[in-house]
């Protein structure tokens, strides 16, 4: 079935185990929405310095949405910010190739368990449902190093 | 035809031989699979008349409508007023010139929400006037008096809903108002299949002098429509729904209201006369349609109107009566199953939404996709629904007069295939 | 093709084999006669390549766009915002998200005059602002500002006209002063064909910081066009003029300004999200394009894009420019006849008005009908010019890419025919 | 030619003869236009008790409408207005028959001239042309006849 190709294994392993999930301290909390489903999210992030030491979120959706951040989640938390935007950058391009990137090693390598969702990038109206805790984290980076910068100013 | 033990005698189905019409439900999708078109209540397919008309206007008759002394003029003048004619007999409209031509209901919806911002005494929506509507609208039939209760000061309230998708009417007299100067509801919900009753609203808007809209978006295509026996002031709805193209909608108003109401959208048709200081406006309905209207569309609309005439809107009706009855049945059996919405073929129309243990609606959807079978997932434009009941979105299957009980059956297979995938 | 001695070489003249992709071309109209469809300014005919765009997609992918996860409802909304794509590279706009669709030119500017009337400093048109037109816009770009002008009590100034069917700009400071907040003139006048020159009012009214909307409803069917080379803010126009389908219409407008004004429709599609409380919007375009969008009439447009752009505008306007220089040449020859508006190819489009004697123009346009020569009479949806010039009305022959001289010389022949009817 | 069915010798005549046109003193005047083509009248009526002693008129417009308001002048100046009321129907009658109506003796008879316009019935879009004097006589009656029983009354 060629559904399978969007509904890897992986990608539902981290729907049925979400990693990470449940709301914890932070220094920027945002919520995000898609609109087109209902999909949402509610995601924090706690930086030390550059580095990303946690992601927290709760949110509903489906598989794919609920797997992203999971993923991420996973993915992001004990990197530096240069490099989790790196990674953020190749994941959107991914997602944007509707289906026509085929991820090599060096995609694997960035990406980890991530290319799992490749197949998903041949749907697009699942796009936005694997991208939406993703852009959350863009954001609520964005606020909290606003705000550092806030602060140092 | 499966066979439908006890149920469906089959007397209230309309033939198998309805479906040759319709030459997208020929289409096969993912690799040789017969598509399943279960996505109705978001639009209906097109039977080959309706393409045939309007192949044969643009082929044979196109040209500008009113205004033209040439021949093609003359024609494609006829054919769209002829239109016209075909519609108003469909909803049994008083009088031809009752029926705009708009680009689909929202804009109707919209056009009677500007009228009244517009207006003057004693039709005027202004900060000490109220809105009443309900809590099962189409967003179309929300928004729009959002906007006017934003730019007016109006008030907008609303009917809540029962647990089991109903209108709760109870508080009436609160919600209705002496103040209440327009009453906008649907007539069936095209999240929940909702029929509801519109004596008691009507009587209520009428007891306290206000006007009544009813959206009949979900209603035109499925059942006989008799505006004069709803007792509406306006009747919205779509064409692409009732077997017409896209791009065309109507709004149904009383002759009265049509003449003392200011217009919408200002252009050519819809004067009567313009200098660089002034204008005044053709009559009713040319006043509330500017600028070239969709003619094409309109000539598409009336031979689906022919169409589904010809069939007999009772007749349809009764079938989907049955495929309705049939298809509760037998989600009632899919463990897990929760209807969102009146739970009895009684006073519902041919939408069921439903959700499916804690599986997204996305998945069941991409999951049923797959198979072949297109329903449609999400608030389906009545997120307010949705809040009501605490569920993010539902899953939601909609038949029309070509559904048959094979594609009830291949429903509940392929839900069966999509718990065994999340199970 | 005629004979035309050292005024055409020919060369510059699209073939005939493009009149082939027109079916309704080869029309038979009053026994016999092929019919010379001159009215192109009131609609254009449609080529088979469009009409296969509908077809195929009301047989192979109709579906509601967007918010589906189903094959046809993935299919419908590439369809649909890959016409949007089409349009935005036609008009070569910097951005596919400032192309709206609408259903006609007239709903793209009430559009605007309402985006202006509802929306917050520095936009909003009310009493202490002015609104600039021209005396020679179509009673769609004049009609909405009056109401504007009623509805805000802001002033409604325009441009006059030379005697030679020109834009009078020597009172330009006066017309377009610091309180004007919109300029909205028409780059190509529909009754006389005038092409208006745009820099200089464009920048005039940056100068006071007025936007700019341009009605590009006679240009876009006709010659090259680019709203980053225009300046403006916004540019509308219509698809059944230029070889689309009827009910379809486009605006562009600048991302910024798209973003700070408000909706205009309200209801599905246009919103992010929905309670009952309150609404939040979706981005531009989907803000301002309420309900089920005209969405096989996008795709018909986008077909027609296609044609067009395949056969290639400049070819396109060089053609027309042919045409019209040999219409005017022969149309001078006809006693009596007086054209209304440049009498000369340079700076013109390929319509022509005219009178004949005191020929009343039904009665010229009767009398051509009849030999099957279909043009347009009347005020053509532009009284003010006709009131400015002291005529009831004009004859309008107007051409395009499938016109051909042969044409010219059926209408010539035609008119000869008039005046000896009525001589 | 088809259209000779139309353009009847007698309305080219009347339109280029007219009979009764020019203003002249009357009990109540009206201007009416033809919005879709800009044909305009304006047309005043006299009445000496029931009887129709004059219509004047001036207007400007395509063949059809002119010829129609002298046609109408000759045809209804001098008789009873029940009279007259019943010719208008008739006309009215003939006007929206779309061509299906072939004049016969008896209409003939009660027409006069005016049946010379049984061909322009054909002709929706001229139809109004046709009408528009016979709208405003009707009209300008109305408004004499009002004046007259406020008078009275
Ligand atoms: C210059 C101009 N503007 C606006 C319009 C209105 O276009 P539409 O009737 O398609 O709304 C037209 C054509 O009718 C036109 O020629
Ligand atoms: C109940 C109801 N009202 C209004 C609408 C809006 O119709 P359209 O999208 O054609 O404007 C719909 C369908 O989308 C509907 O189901």
């Amino acid at each position: 079935m060629k559904l399978e190709s969007m509904y890897q294994e992986l990608i539902l392993d981290h729907y049925k185990h979400p990693r990470g999930r449940g709301l914890r301290d932070g220094d920027a909390e945002v919520h995000h929405v898609n609109p087109t489903c209902g999909d949402e999210i509610t995601l924090r992030v706690k930086y030390d310095g550059e580095t990303l030491t946690d992601i927290s979120y709760e949110g509903q959706g489906c598989s794919i949405s609920q797997a992203g951040a999971s993923i991420l989640n996973e993915l992001l938390v004990g990197k530096e910010l240069g490099e989790a935007r790196k990674i953020q950058e190749v994941f959107l391009e991914l997602m944007q190739s509707k289906g026509k990137i085929e991820p090599d090693e060096a995609m694997e390598e960035v990406l980890e368990d991530a290319v799992a969702f490749a197949g998903v990038s041949k749907y697009p109206a699942r796009v936005k449902c694997a991208l939406l805790s993703w852009m959350a984290w863009k954001d609520a980076t964005a606020q909290a190093l606003g705000d550092a910068e806030r602060k140092t100013a | 035809m499966t066979q439908l033990p006890g149920l469906l005698t089959g007397s209230q189905l309309l033939g198998e031989a309805i479906r040759k019409d319709f030459p997208l439900l020929d289409r096969v999708v993912h690799d040789g699979k017969k598509i399943v078109y279960l996505d109705n209540a978001a639009t209906s397919q097109k039977p080959r008349q309706v393409l045939d008309a309007l192949n044969e206007y643009y082929e044979q008759h196109n040209a500008n409508v009113h205004r033209g002394v040439h021949v093609l003029a003359e024609e494609a003048t006829a054919l769209y007023e002829g239109a016209r004619d075909k519609v108003a007999a469909f909803i049994n409209a008083p009088s031809r010139n009752e029926v705009i031509f708009t680009k689909n209901a929202s804009e109707s919806l919209n056009l009677v929400a500007n009228m009244l911002g517009w207006a003057d005494e004693p039709y005027r929506v202004d900060r000490d006037t109220e809105i009443a509507i309900t809590e099962m609208e189409h967003h179309s039939n929300i928004v729009p008096w959002q906007l006017l209760s934003q730019r007016t000061g109006a008030k907008l309230k609303w009917f809540g809903l029962t647990d089991d998708g109903r209108l709760d009417l109870s508080n009436i007299e609160e919600v209705i108002t002496e103040k209440t100067k327009i009453v906008s509801f649907t007539l069936v919900s095209n999240i929940m299949g909702t029929v509801n009753p519109t004596e008691a609203i009507v009587r209520r808007a009428q007891e306290v002098g206000a006007l009544v809209l009813i959206d009949a978006s979900q209603a035109a295509p499925h059942m006989p429509l008799d505006v004069q026996a709803l007792g509406a002031d306006f009747v919205a709805f779509t064409g692409h729904k009732m077997c017409g193209p896209t791009g065309i909608g109507v709004l149904w108003g009383r002759q009265e209201l049509l003449e003392d109401l200011p217009p919408f959208l200002g252009g050519g048709e819809m004067i009567e006369t313009v200098s660089m200081h002034s204008s005044t406006y053709a009559p009713a309905p040319h006043k509330f349609e500017a600028g070239t209207p969709p003619i094409a569309q309109a000539v598409g609309l009336g031979a689906a109107v022919d169409y589904l005439t010809a069939i007999g809107m009772d007749k349809i009706a009764a079938h989907e009566h049955a495929i309705t009855e049939y298809a509760i049945k037998r989600l009632s059996e899919v463990p897990d199953l929760r209807i969102i919405g009146p739970t009895t073929a009684e006073d519902r129309g041919a939408a069921i939404s439903f959700v499916l243990g804690d599986i997204h609606p996305h998945d069941v959807g991409q999951v049923l996709d797959e198979q072949g079978i297109a329903v449609r997932v999400g608030h389906h434009c009545a997120r307010p629904v949705c809040l009501r009941y605490g569920i993010p979105a539902t899953t939601r299957a909609s038949f029309y007069l070509y559904s048959s009980p094979a594609d009830v059956d291949a429903l509940i297979d392929g839900l069966e295939h999509v718990r065994n995938f999340f199970g």
